[in-house]
């Protein structure tokens, strides 16, 4: 009489011994892998606005300074996403009667606000200060990359944990002039100039997690 | 040769010793009187009367045990999901008192636990050969507990679908687990402790499995037995590395027990709290594993024998040393109190003075702590006594006291520490709710449950080892 | 952060703008007037508060949508996920705001009917914390705990939302057209049938208004009522001389105080001021101690800040202050007569310790004359304010320590005898129309004078109130009223300063504020508040530019020399030694007796639906979410009752279940109860809470009456909630205290051993720029509490509820811990600690974390990440202090979205399953620090302040940096009488206390 | 030992036998006859049965070695590198790198990995899981695992010198003698 299992049998129960065995770690792998990935971050992702502001006419061809609309980045937390006036500010001259713009028009003058979408969306136990970084030399491209080629804005930086300490560990990698904080395309001018800057401005950066979590 | 003590290498003089002992009364080794298998036994009657119990139905008795257990482990599935539903508040745990049936129950299994494993390695590694028929039974049983004490820590946390962060693992965060708590140390020390005592048991069931395989009435169990033995033949090639992989594992296991209860001591031990700052912890808490293991094994072993008619291998005689060493261990706990309450008293120091005389023994709790005392000083001393020694109705009554007081000790150790300790502005009660209770009896469920499942699908003993030993004796 | 003004470009209201006096049509007032059927009002009255459906303009930012979804962010859930989240800017900005940076506005609220300046913290609109003045005569800077839970009573969810007629909804349109109607007819008599019963109030414009209404209306009346008022004090002062005076009394002057039954330290108005000016006499530091005794029936903060303390029943406190009047003349030279002592140191033969107290004291106040103060008081009767003015006139410190004013308020008849006259009125159908801006006189009058009944008798009764409370189903109209938070309107302190009150937020509800519904007499209700106020306002300024003048008067919230100058009327000796002989006692009062209080936190009950303040622990008690009938040890033995039984008290007929708590230091044979409890209206959190003492008050026994009798009801127990509940230190050396004869003696004595560097293996760790620490003066510190509501409006800290609290989980960052010395039965003294998190150099907590959530900064911080901690426990196990406080459930979870309004942007709103504790504020030194470094300075005192140092009355609590050795706390902490609590482990706090001095008088040992 | 790699269609000679001395005694005999691929069943290890069938030292210890002593470099490395060099935080002003308080883990996971590699390393020498082998061809061969002592002899296939196998081993006083042909693969 034959055996009870046919030969087959020894190789496929080692082969799922094996892969029993390497299902877990496979899966941390992966798991791993996905967090850093623009799918878990939601990098690259071209965040849709209510109405169709396009950065790259307003800062590319324009050339108006972030800090025209972003107003409040350099003495408050937050940028600011601009009040609804200042949009009027131009467009009660300009393409004043355009039906790109009839929605801010409508929304001025029944003063009730533009619903923007967030695109760079911290964790609300996360407080992020403007001011301080601008303030010390840390650009606008820094962080949220080159708004004058987005035609939606999208988020470039993984902005996780890990990737601010980094900054805030070695900070000169990416400091530059304040006179240049909202250019998006200086180039630093020689190598030493980060740790010049620091010095400058003196800069000290901290991981305490009070800094940012409280 | 390798390294480690062979026992098969000097089988002869044990022979010796069994025919010396053969003279005299048939079957009996040792210079003790009782035997360790009582009666003429071939491999094939031993194999006959230890795995029938495998293919015969389940009797109501089974039953009449399995369903209550089942429902508790509904009831602890219950808890667990109203746990998780609310939060710790279900609990009674409150502001002075953070830590209370939780992490009781947890240390009180992993204690437990402690005798399978102690009984499989250690003894094997002393020569014992009166371990063989029950360290099976103990190594399930400990599989068994130090389940149940998992379950604890990993749900009493405040938000346990983060308990991952005690793992090192390349977080995004840029943050690690803190090695300097011994809270990690515990993740460490009790998932060791799990795999290695899950693999110590597996390996001594193989070839029992193979056996089952073999003897397997239908096609089907033949089937799933002979998965479950991988194939195996008792081939000498295999028996030739099997041996030293198992003296191996006893090997690695006897440190490994150690070294889980002086972990678990250290969450306390390394703290400020007096009544838990204390450097006699460790040899005291493995000490009380052990105690409590072994009474636990005892309160199991007394009616398994009997409901699965294994009386012919688990003989008085295993029960009797099985006491000795509760009345052994159960001194060095005793030893442990005493020197706390010394040290208090002559180190002068108020905050634990208080704790000891006025706080634990005139406290809200002094019920549980004198509770405590009289299960785990009083009842051992009566072993003493060869008559309570062999006495099965005395000696399940104490076993079953003593589990009772070693949860005490835990309890009086956690919670009378937490409730008073530096400021009296913060001194608070403390007391359990429905569903601490209901957990506590909910694990008993489970690993009731578990053990009843373990006693009909698999071999209460190790039967090779028994067949082993049987033949030795007949030389 | 640290400056408390508005910036100098302009004081525009942050959300109303300049408001126009005709409400333009966004706001819903009109809006339900356009729509006026009542069913439609019912549907408004269902749907959420504007504000919490949909945001009112620049209000929803990043920090409230923050607020909304903390939970699920804390839950781990916004880690990665991207909610749909979405940004709502301003159309015009507000240009004095910059969105993210708070702004800071002065105003004021009333007590009494005398104001307490406020700064209040306002983010895009929202108020979120209310602290000190520091500029305000009565505040200093500090603020009560009821002034502080002002935020948290604006967002209550309860508040009335309706006008009714009858209950039904109406518009307030209507309510204005029938009134106009009604107030023709009353034209014809002149008002004779027209009556107001009024909450005492000192706003110039409000009496500005109801002057005008006496001239249009000539018979009407105005009675005004308080059910805890200061009517005996005027009572006092009128007796003295002759016409009703606001007594001063400079504590910074006051080198040995008696206080008769004078709660003076209380945290609430003048307590305020009175609290920093003792305090500052306390520190030995800085000059000669004062000396407190205490004559008082029930155990209070000031009774535990006592030299040397006595208590006597309520009954028998007038007989002392005879028998102290006659040993002061005995010891000096003036009109008083010894014999006055005479007629009651019979009385008191068989308490020898009572006489020697009385000679010790007298001999005191006479070597200090100029220093000497003597007050009695609220709850005491005018003849012994009387005595105590008589004393002091006779030493002499009238015109030095102790001074007197023109009443701030013409109110000063606040007691049930008006009130009894007007219900007569009512009952006799007199009073056609009654307009009620009194605070809820159903419940708050005595039991004798049924408000409820008479007012069935008034067709036209209109009540105005925050609430629709007990008084409201009695009344035809109820008008709901604005919060002093978001109404204009104008107050004078006790001195006499006048505040003008700016609101913070437009009304949330169709509120109605007092100055409109007065103007409504006036048919000027539709100008509305702004516009009177102003008008008034510009009438009283001299010429010159009247609007540069305004916004610097709301920029400061005083008007600058509005005070009234302090004046010393003649005493009139004549009448008042016949009227102190009167004190003598008739009889030897065996029987039990029942005395009242004013609850420290919910007042008279206008407080009661506060959950920050129903969750404060009482100073003395530490009860929270009750009021009990406090008996001392020895009655307690004697009734044998133990604290949780139930006690039914009678009173002349009337009977009141009440559980017992016994408290030490009490006076024997007393039964103490709180008003304010017990609660029957609508509002949801007062309901049911404790039981309603005023069923057993009476018109001429307001405050304390004999012949009470107690049973206990059998088998029946009632669970308190206390925060404490071990009374003594058991020795330990915990809270220091020492006499100031040992402290000049060898200052270090009693600290040395609890001070510098422990021997470790461990070497310190470096701080080398900023080093935070705080120190704890306790012998400053007088448990008042205010601190800790201070602690829990700044960093979100939950409210729990008696059922938690009862099961040990109250969630306060700061604790105030009270220690009674000596036997319990008769405690020599009370010791006060405030408890928080010490941030340990070597923090026992930290090293047993298992993911580091709670770790050291480089500036030696405690920190306590919440969004990293996974809920072990085992670091509030491993704290000696027991400081750290675990959310056991989703305490924040069913917050109402009106609620969550009152949140702190710059915190994070704990979730469930997280430890949290005292952080020093760490969010405020953030805020500095960029602040700073913005502007490329260091950080200093001025730059930072917790909440804690900010609230506290007698600035007991000191934070800043240890390496400024110009820093306050780093002097204090060089102080011979600093120690730290727990040093011999070792964990080298940062939190220091200082010891507390006593200043016995050494006649008594 | 030649049955590590299976060649194709070998045959299996099996006999049992009544005690574990004859088997012994068999196993040598058989080996002295020049037959390398000799095996032993037994439902108990042998004593001598290793030295019978000259079988090397086993090599699990090593194993076993090397398992603990990764576990312990690794677990000490990351210990070290998390706490001490990645992100050293002042936590209660311990030491970022503190032997004694990384001891606990070090030891632990040197077991955890030591006690792996000894199941795997026998699993592996072992050649298990291995449900099927040629033996099991044999019905009476059950009895291996639970009372019986075989012997079992590989050769190639010829079948000249598997008879004569079987008929020593009969002499040698092995019952159930039989022959397997092993399957193809």
């Amino acid at each position: 009489m034959p055996a009870l299992f046919p030969r087959w049998t020894n190789t496929v129960s080692r082969l799922t011994a094996g892969l029993l065995l390497a299902t877990p770690a496979l899966g941390i792998a992966a798991l791993m892998i996905y967090v850093r990935s623009p799918f878990a971050t939601g990098q690259f992702t071209p965040t849709e606005q209510p109405i169709e502001f396009d950065h790259r006419h307003h800062v590319g061809d324009e050339g108006i300074d972030c800090r025209y609309c972003h107003a409040t980045v350099e003495r408050s937390p937050y940028a600011g996403v601009p009040p609804t006036g200042t949009c009027m500010n131009c467009h009660s001259q300009v393409w004043n009667k355009s039906p790109l713009l009839a929605y801010v028009r409508e929304q001025y003058f029944s003063d009730r606000p533009i619903p923007w979408a967030r695109v760079h969306n911290l964790p609300d136990f996360v407080y992020f200060n403007h001011s301080i970084h601008v303030n010390k030399g840390v650009g606008c491209v820094t962080c949220h990359g080159r708004v004058d080629q987005m035609p939606a804005v999208q988020q470039v930086e993984p902005l996780t944990m890990k990737w601010c300490l980094d900054c805030h560990r070695a900070p000169e990698e990416h400091l530059r002039p304040l006179e240049q904080i909202t250019s998006v395309t200086y180039v630093r001018q020689s190598e030493d100039e980060g740790l010049r800057l620091k010095q400058q401005y003196r800069v000290h950066t901290r991981t305490s997690c009070t800094t940012c979590h409280r | 040769m390798s390294p480690v003590h062979d026992p098969a290498s000097d089988s002869d003089t044990h022979a010796a010793a069994a025919v010396a002992g053969a003279a005299t009364a048939p079957a009996q080794v040792d210079l003790e009187g009782a035997p360790l298998i009582i009666g003429e036994h071939t491999s094939e009657s031993l194999n006959k009367s230890l795995l029938d119990h495998v293919w015969r139905k389940a009797g109501p008795g089974w039953w009449a045990l399995f369903l209550p257990s089942l429902a508790g482990s509904g009831l602890l599935l219950t808890c667990i999901v109203l746990l998780e539903w609310r939060g710790v508040g279900v609990w009674g745990n409150n502001q002075p008192v953070g830590w209370a049936f939780d992490i009781i129950n947890f240390v009180w299994w992993i204690g437990i636990g402690h005798a399978g494993t102690l009984i499989s390695a250690i003894l094997l590694l002393f020569q014992q050969k009166w371990r063989t028929s029950i360290n099976r039974f103990a190594e399930a049983m400990t599989l068994f507990a130090v389940l149940c004490a998992a379950l604890y820590p990993t749900l009493h946390t405040g938000r346990p679908w983060f308990d991952y962060w005690l793992l090192p693992y390349p977080s995004t965060l840029g943050v690690g687990p803190n090695f300097k708590s011994p809270l990690v140390w515990d993740v460490f020390a009790i998932s060791t402790y799990l795999t290695v005592s899950f693999l110590f048991w597996y390996v001594g069931l193989i070839p029992d499995l193979a056996a089952l395989r073999d003897s397997s009435p239908t096609r089907r169990k033949r089937i799933v037995y002979g998965l479950l033995s991988l194939g195996w033949r008792g081939s000498g090639r295999h028996w030739h590395n099997y041996k030293i992989a198992y003296l191996l594992l006893a090997g690695l296991s006897t440190p490994l027990v150690v070294s889980v209860h002086t972990i678990v001591s250290f969450d306390f031990a390394t703290g400020v709290i007096p009544g838990w700052h204390t450097t006699v912890f460790p040899p005291y808490f493995v000490a009380g594993a052990v105690f409590s293991g072994f009474a636990m094994v005892v309160t199991l072993a007394v009616p398994a024998r009997k409901f699965l008619g294994l009386r012919h291998v688990i003989t008085d005689r295993h029960l009797e040393n099985m006491n000795k060493v509760i009345l052994a261990t159960g001194l060095i706990v005793a030893y442990g109190y005493l020197m706390e309450h010394f040290v208090a008293w002559y180190g002068g120091n108020e905050y634990e003075q208080h704790l000891f005389f006025s706080n634990r023994a005139a406290g809200p709790f002094h019920r549980v702590y004198f509770l405590m005392l009289f299960c785990n000083v009083v009842i051992p001393q009566l072993f003493w006594f060869k008559r309570a020694r062999t006495s099965i109705a005395w000696m399940w009554i104490a076993s079953i006291l003593i589990n009772v007081g070693m949860w005490c000790e835990r309890f009086i150790i956690i919670v009378t520490s937490l409730q008073q300790d530096f400021l009296p502005s913060s001194w608070d009660a403390y007391s359990p709710t429905w569903v601490d209770w209901g957990m506590y009896i909910g694990t008993l469920g489970f690993f009731c449950t578990l053990f009843l499942l373990f006693l009909k699908f698999l071999p209460a003993v190790a039967v090779s080892e028994v067949k082993e030993l049987n033949q030795e004796l007949k030389h | 952060m640290s400056d408390h003004r508005a910036p100098e470009d302009g004081f525009k209201l942050p959300v109303l703008g300049n408001q126009d006096p005709d409400p333009g049509p966004e706001y819903w007032r009109s809006a339900e007037e356009r729509a006026g059927t009542p069913g439609y009002l019912e549907a408004l009255s269902q749907e959420f508060p504007p504000g919490a459906d949909l945001p009112p303009e620049g209000f929803a930012r990043r920090e409230f949508l923050a607020l909304l979804g903390a939970t699920a962010a804390l839950a781990g859930a916004a880690c990665n996920t991207k909610p749909a989240e979405r940004i709502l800017p301003y159309t015009r900005t507000p240009p004095e705001l910059t969105p993210g940076n708070p702004l800071h506005y002065a105003t004021a609220v009333q007590r009494d009917g005398l104001a307490t300046g406020l700064l209040v913290t306002s983010w895009e609109g929202r108020p979120t914390k209310v602290e000190g003045n520091d500029e305000h005569p009565t505040s200093l800077g500090a603020a009560g705990p009821q002034d502080l839970a002002l935020t948290m009573q604006l967002y209550d969810p309860s508040r009335a939302r309706l006008l009714r007629r009858r209950g039904t909804p109406a518009a307030l349109r209507t309510f204005l057209l029938t009134l106009a109607e009604e107030l023709k007819e009353h034209d014809a008599d002149g008002g004779a049938r027209l009556r107001f019963l009024v909450e005492p109030t000192s706003s110039p414009t409000v009496l500005w208004l109801r002057d005008r209404i006496a001239d249009r209306f000539p018979n009407s009346k105005v009675v005004a009522f308080a059910s805890a008022g200061r009517e005996n004090v005027y009572g006092g002062t009128a007796l003295a001389f002759g016409k009703p005076y606001e007594p001063r009394y400079d504590f910074s002057r006051a080198d040995v105080i008696v206080s008769l039954d004078a709660d003076f330290l209380r945290p609430e108005g003048e307590g305020l001021r009175h609290a920093r000016q003792f305090a500052d006499r306390r520190d030995p530091e800085k000059g000669p101690l004062n000396r407190l005794y205490v004559v008082e029936s029930l155990l209070s903060i000031t009774g535990g800040m006592a030299d040397h303390r006595l208590a006597l029943k309520p009954t028998e406190i007038g007989a002392f202050a005879l028998l102290l009047a006659g040993e002061v003349a005995q010891v000096t030279q003036s009109p008083l007569e010894a014999e006055l002592g005479a007629r009651v140191s019979a009385y008191f033969a068989d308490r020898p310790e009572v006489l020697k107290l009385a000679r010790a004291a007298a001999k005191d106040l006479s070597r200090n004359r100029a220093g000497a103060v003597v007050l009695a008081g609220r709850a005491q009767p005018p003849l012994v304010h009387l005595a105590a003015h008589a004393i002091n006139a006779a030493l002499g410190s009238h015109g030095r320590a102790v001074s007197f004013m023109e009443p701030a308020t013409p109110d000063v008849k606040t007691g049930p005898r008006a009130l009894a006259e007007l219900v007569a009125e009512m009952h006799a159908g007199k009073v056609h129309t009654l307009c009620i801006t009194a605070r809820n006189p159903v419940y708050g009058a005595p039991a004798d004078v049924d408000v409820a009944a008479a007012l069935e008798k008034v067709p036209n009764a209109v009540y105005h109130s925050l609430h629709e409370d007990e008084t409201a189903p009695h009344c035809a109209w109820f008008v709901p009223a604005t919060h002093p938070l978001e109404s204009w309107g104008d107050a004078r302190a006790a001195d006499g300063t006048i505040t003008i009150g700016q609101p913070l937020v437009s009304p949330l509800f169709s509120g109605v504020s007092e100055i409109e519904l007065f103007a409504a007499f006036l048919f000027e209700a539709d100008r509305g508040a702004y516009e009177l106020l102003r008008e008034y306002w510009r009438n009283q300024a001299p010429a010159v530019d009247f609007e540069a003048q305004w916004e610097r008067w709301l920029a400061h919230g005083v008007l600058p020399d509005s005070a009234n100058d302090p004046q010393t009327p003649p005493f009139e000796w004549g009448k008042a030694l016949g009227a102190i002989a009167l004190l003598a006692p008739a009889k030897k009062g065996g029987e039990l007796e029942l005395a009242f209080q004013a609850d420290v936190k919910v007042g008279d009950g206008r407080f009661a639906n506060v959950p920050w303040l129903q969750e404060l622990p009482d100073p003395v008690t530490k009860l929270t979410w009750d009021n009990a009938a406090l008996v001392s040890p020895r009655t307690a033995a004697r009734l044998q009752v133990g604290t949780g039984d139930v006690l039914r008290l009678t009173l002349r007929g009337r009977s009141v279940d009440a559980p017992a708590m016994v408290v030490p230091g009490q006076a024997d044979g007393v039964v103490g109860v709180a008003l304010g409890y017990g609660r029957q209206g609508s509002e949801p959190v007062a309901r049911g809470v404790g039981f309603n003492a005023g069923l057993l008050r009476f018109g001429e026994a307001p405050w304390f009456a004999s012949g009470l009798r107690v049973e206990r009801v059998a088998f029946e127990k009632h669970p308190l909630a206390t925060t404490q509940q071990h009374w003594v230190t058991e020795g330990r050396p915990i809270a220091l205290d020492q006499s100031a004869a040992e402290y000049r003696e060898h200052p270090e004595e009693k600290t040395e051993s609890h001070k510098g560097p422990e021997p470790s293996l461990q070497k310190p760790v470096e701080y080398p720029e900023y080093k935070w620490g705080m120190a704890v003066d306790i012998s400053r510190c007088t448990g008042c509490s205010a601190c800790v509501t201070a602690c829990q409006s700044e960093n979100n800290v939950p409210v729990v509820g008696k059922e938690q609290v009862f099961r040990s989980r109250e969630m306060h960052w700061l604790r105030i811990d009270r220690y009674f010395q000596g036997p319990l039965d008769s405690p020599s003294s009370m010791v006060t600690q405030p408890m928080l998190c010490q941030h340990c150099e070597a923090a026992p907590c930290e090293y047993v974390c298992p993911v580091n959530a709670t770790v050291h900064s480089d500036e030696g911080l405690n920190e306590m990440v919440y969004n990293r901690c996974v809920g072990t426990r085992y670091c509030q196990n491993n704290c000696p202090y027991k400081v750290r406080r675990f959310n056991f459930l989703h305490f924040t979870g069913d917050l109402d979205p009106l609620e969550r309004m009152g949140m702190n942007p710059d915190v994070t709103v704990r979730a469930r399953g997280v430890m949290e504790k005292c952080t020093y504020c760490v969010q405020r030194i953030e805020r500095a620090r960029i602040q700073t470094r913005l502007d490329g300075r260091p950080i200093k005192d001025a730059d930072l302040k917790t909440a804690c140092q900010q609230a506290c009355p007698t600035t007991a609590i000191v934070f800043g940096n240890l390496n400024d050795p110009e820093s306050a706390v780093s002097k204090l902490h060089a102080r011979p009488r600093r120690y730290d609590v727990l040093h011999e482990l070792g964990t080298r706090p940062r939190t220091t206390y200082l010891a507390r001095i006593r200043n016995p008088n050494p006649e008594l040992g | 030992m030649s049955h590590r790699a299976p060649k194709p269609r070998k045959l299996w000679t099996v006999a049992e036998f009544a005690s574990a001395e004859a088997l012994l005694a068999a196993v040598r005999a058989v080996r002295e006859r020049g037959h390398q691929d000799v095996d032993t069943y037994s439902p108990y290890p042998l004593h001598h049965g290793s030295e019978a069938l000259g079988l090397k030292k086993s090599r699990v210890p090593m194993i076993a070695g090397f398992g603990a002593l990764a576990g312990v470099t690794i677990a000490y490395g990351f210990m070290y590198y998390i706490n001490a060099v990645d992100f050293p935080i002042n936590v209660g002003n311990r030491l970022p790198h503190p032997p004694p308080m990384f001891v606990p883990i070090t030891f632990e996971l040197g077991v955890l990995l030591s006690a792996l590699s000894i199941f795997f390393g026998l699993m592996f020498l072992s050649r298990l899981p291995q449900p099927y082998h040629p033996v099991f061809d044999h019905e009476a061969f059950r009895t291996a695992s639970t009372h019986g002592f075989w012997i079992s002899v590989a050769g190639a296939p010829a079948s000249s010198d598997t008879e004569r196998l079987e008929t020593d081993l009969k002499a040698l006083g092995g019952t159930n003698v039989a022959t397997m042909r092993e399957e193809t693969p």
